[in-house]
């Protein structure tokens, strides 16, 4: 296959998704919502004492982001698999590994992008000190990307299930725990002051990592659910 | 490719059920031999550990049931990996075989674990690096038990478990060393008390008699839920009802 | 032999012990076209999907070319276009998008002229640009349709085309097919309508045996 | 024995229930997965047992 044809098989994929959601709405507003609401349940639940807080918010930030990125994954394959587009998808001569590549770009694109882009914010609500800001953003950038690749293969495996949700976040909740480590460590280091670039390296590294390999394995995956 | 080479390997389970029965008395009576003794033998017979005391003996089954749950997920996973390649359908059931001997051996882990913390380290839970990455195996576990329960098609459900698996083996040398790295970040020095330091030499064999012993038992274990597997799934064939009700029939 | 298109040879499939057919063999070449008829549940859908390739759940061969799917996948998968039962369309997008982008995933590349061709072909005329859920479950059904104008292919595989389709719809794809046959290609298809094209057609009834 | 007598071996100096239930909890675990292979194992033998009865009913008639 020469590479302008994938390149336009990618674009159109990227370009249908992201419209697709964006028309919808709730598919990109709804995680950003939740990271809100539920980071507004910890002054409540914990006290309101902003030094409190401020130690915390790292911790809090990140969880709660992981959470509403992993709500976020389900409806990453549900959509076309009950409508059928996704048989078009896996019936073409076309190699299914860009597709899902890209599928998975976009849903990045309209709910791991605007999380990491409105975390500043919450950091404000949580007294998250100025030097955490930064770092935050981009270790949420670097990070919600390679939860969506991970949770596009749960997302993948129970996509042909009834009850997909709850499961989706058992068999994935445990495969996200490195990103958290070096996501909210990352904030730590540059609140005390020390090097967070290595942290974001490893967080890179995870990327690249996801990017070669998960759409194999979401390739699959898919491959399965439809074959049932 | 897929059916008709698979319906080559029908003799497969059937060979294995054969030989796997007269693998099991002596993998039962060697095993059970080996964990009672090593068991009498760290109980009763090692000398008490100079800094932990007595409490240092639920090491003898600990250590076993950790390194034995952590085997068996790779074992599970490369069993996944042989089935999605080779379509090989005695691996599917070897997989579905170990989730839940794994989780079991997991869980033990865990509790003697949690129960060695008290007397040590004066709680019952420590965030420790080896704890936590026995706990995150855990959930590895139950994840894949929990999807293969959520499929209806035994054939899907055995797929979608081997990619899980394998996807879950290869995070598990990343989650581990995140985990290090982790607790290396917030170790206080109050609690760097590590295990093998105070080991004394002879304190190891009769670790090495329950390590083996556990072993073992695992492999008897997997071939008793492993052969169910076979009977389960091919009830259908001449042989598994020949063996069940007799030839004579 | 050079024309030698679908080729099944003693298929079998079962769903939870249940035999839904077992030794089914026929030839679809160039230029024929086949009816699958059979009451619900006697595996319509599920031979059409075993014949898609999206189901590996079967005993048996099935050969295009001379040659198994599974080797064969790549070839087979440039000649065939498949219409399942479900919607395979996103309702949020407009009639035009989903063909841009069906036409996409199968690297064909249609300028909007040609799709504005084949949905005026499908009697969508005027709704080109309106989101698919305010469109009429038959009008729904018509831009999936609308693949086989702008999608080049040998065989279509079709599942109830006819579902949710109006009386002189009906007649119109089956002038479709008619054409699309004459021309060469392949047709397989379900449906509990009684066809009515003006080639010679046969037809494979499931589970007569059960009745 | 390490241990001067049987009592000193229960008690452990102070540390014997911790080892004892340890113990205790292992083999009811390790048990348990040997007895519900027996049960599974009952139950696959009198479902194909059932099986070929039923088998044979329809091929007698």
């Amino acid at each position: 296959m020469s590479e302008p044809k994938l390149l336009k098989l990618v674009i159109a994929v990227l370009h249908r998704d992201i419209v697709a959601s964006l028309r919808r709405g709730s598919e990109w507003s709804n995680p950003l919502v939740f990271f809100v609401m539920v980071c507004a349940l910890f002054p409540l639940g914990i006290g309101p004492q902003p030094d409190r807080l401020a130690d915390l918010a790292p911790g809090i930030l990140w969880v709660v982001a992981l959470l509403a990125s992993l709500l976020a994954t389900d409806s990453l394959f549900r959509g076309d698999f009950d409508d059928a587009t996704l048989e078009q998808m896996l019936l073409t001569h076309q190699s299914l590994y860009p597709q899902v590549l890209a599928k998975t770009l976009a849903h990045w694109l309209v709910t791991g992008l605007p999380l990491s882009l409105l975390s500043p914010m919450l950091g404000l609500l949580l007294h998250l000190p100025g030097e955490g800001t930064v770092p935050l953003m981009l270790s949420l950038v670097l990070g919600t990307s390679v939860l969506s690749f991970i949770g596009a293969i749960g997302a993948a495996l129970t996509v042909g299930l009834r009850k997909g949700g709850l499961l989706l976040s058992l068999i994935v909740l445990p495969l996200y725990i490195p990103v958290l480590i070096f996501g909210s460590s990352a904030v730590k280091a540059a609140i005390e002051g020390a090097a967070y670039l290595p942290q974001l390296a490893m967080l890179g590294v995870f990327f690249l990592g996801a990017l070669a390999f998960a759409p194999l394995a979401i390739c699959g995956a898919l491959r399965i659910s439809v074959d049932q | 490719m897929s059916i008709s080479s698979t319906f080559h390997k029908w003799g497969s389970p059937r060979w294995f059920y054969q030989f796997s029965g007269r693998l099991l008395p002596w993998l039962a009576i060697l095993s059970l031999l080996l964990l009672v003794g090593g068991a009498v033998w760290g109980l009763a017979f090692v000398p008490a550990d100079y800094k932990q005391g007595n409490s240092f003996r639920i090491m003898y089954i600990h250590v076993p049931a950790a390194a034995v749950a952590m085997g068996a997920y790779m074992t599970m996973a490369t069993a996944g990996a042989i089935h999605l390649i080779w379509r090989m359908k005695l691996a599917a059931m070897v997989m579905k075989a170990i989730a839940p001997i794994g989780a079991s051996l997991t869980f033990l882990s865990l509790l003697t674990g949690a129960v060695w913390g008290k007397p040590t380290w004066g709680t019952w839970w420590v965030w420790d690096a080896r704890i936590t990455s026995v706990l995150i195996l855990f959930f590895l576990y139950l994840g894949v038990i929990a999807l293969h329960q959520a499929f209806e098609n035994r054939d899907a459900a055995a797929k979608a478990c081997a990619v899980l698996a394998i996807v879950g083996a290869v995070n598990i040398p990343i989650i581990y060393w995140s985990v290090e790295w982790w607790y290396s970040l917030h170790q206080p020095a109050s609690i760097s008390f590590t295990g093998e330091s105070t080991i004394h030499p002879s304190m190891l064999r009769p670790l090495m008699a329950t390590l083996c012993g556990m072993y073992l038992f695992f492999g008897w274990l997997l071939l008793l839920y492993t052969r169910i597997e076979i009977l389960e799934r091919e009830k259908n064939t001449r042989w598994v009802q020949d063996l069940i009700c007799g030839e004579s029939r | 032999m050079l024309n030698s298109g679908l080729e099944v040879k003693q298929l079998y499939t079962d769903r939870d012990d249940r035999v839904l057919f077992s030794d089914l063999s026929f030839q679809l070449n160039a230029g024929q076209l086949l009816q699958i008829a059979g009451p619900n549940g006697s595996g319509k859908t599920s031979l059409l999907r075993i014949l898609a390739g999206l189901s590996s759940r079967y005993s048996g061969e099935v050969l295009w070319q001379g040659k198994s799917l599974q080797k064969n996948r790549h070839d087979y998968l440039q000649q065939l276009l498949y219409i399942g039962h479900g919607a395979g369309i996103k309702a949020v997008l407009s009639p035009l998008e989903n063909l841009r982008w069906s036409c996409a995933l199968r690297g064909a590349e249609n300028s909007d002229v040609v799709l504005l061709d084949a949905l005026n072909k499908v009697g969508l005329r005027g709704f080109e640009e309106q989101p698919c859920f305010s469109l009429s479950a038959g009008q729904q059904r018509r831009v999936n349709l609308a693949r086989l104008f702008c999608i080049p292919a040998q065989l279509w595989i079709l599942d109830e085309p006819f579902t949710a389709i109006d009386q002189g719809g009906v007649c119109e794809i089956e002038q479709w097919l008619s054409e699309f046959v004459s021309g060469g290609g392949s047709v397989l298809l379900t449906t509990h309508h009684k066809l009515s094209v003006s080639q010679d057609f046969s037809v494979i009834a499931l589970g007569a045996s059960n009745v | 024995m390490y241990f001067n007598s049987v009592s000193e071996l229960f008690s452990m100096s102070g540390h014997g229930s911790y080892v004892w239930f340890s113990y205790g909890v292992s083999a009811l675990v390790l048990a348990t997965l040997v007895i519900i292979a027996r049960r599974r194992r009952a139950a696959a033998e009198q479902h194909i047992r059932a099986l070929v009865r039923r088998k044979d009913a329809t091929t007698s008639n």
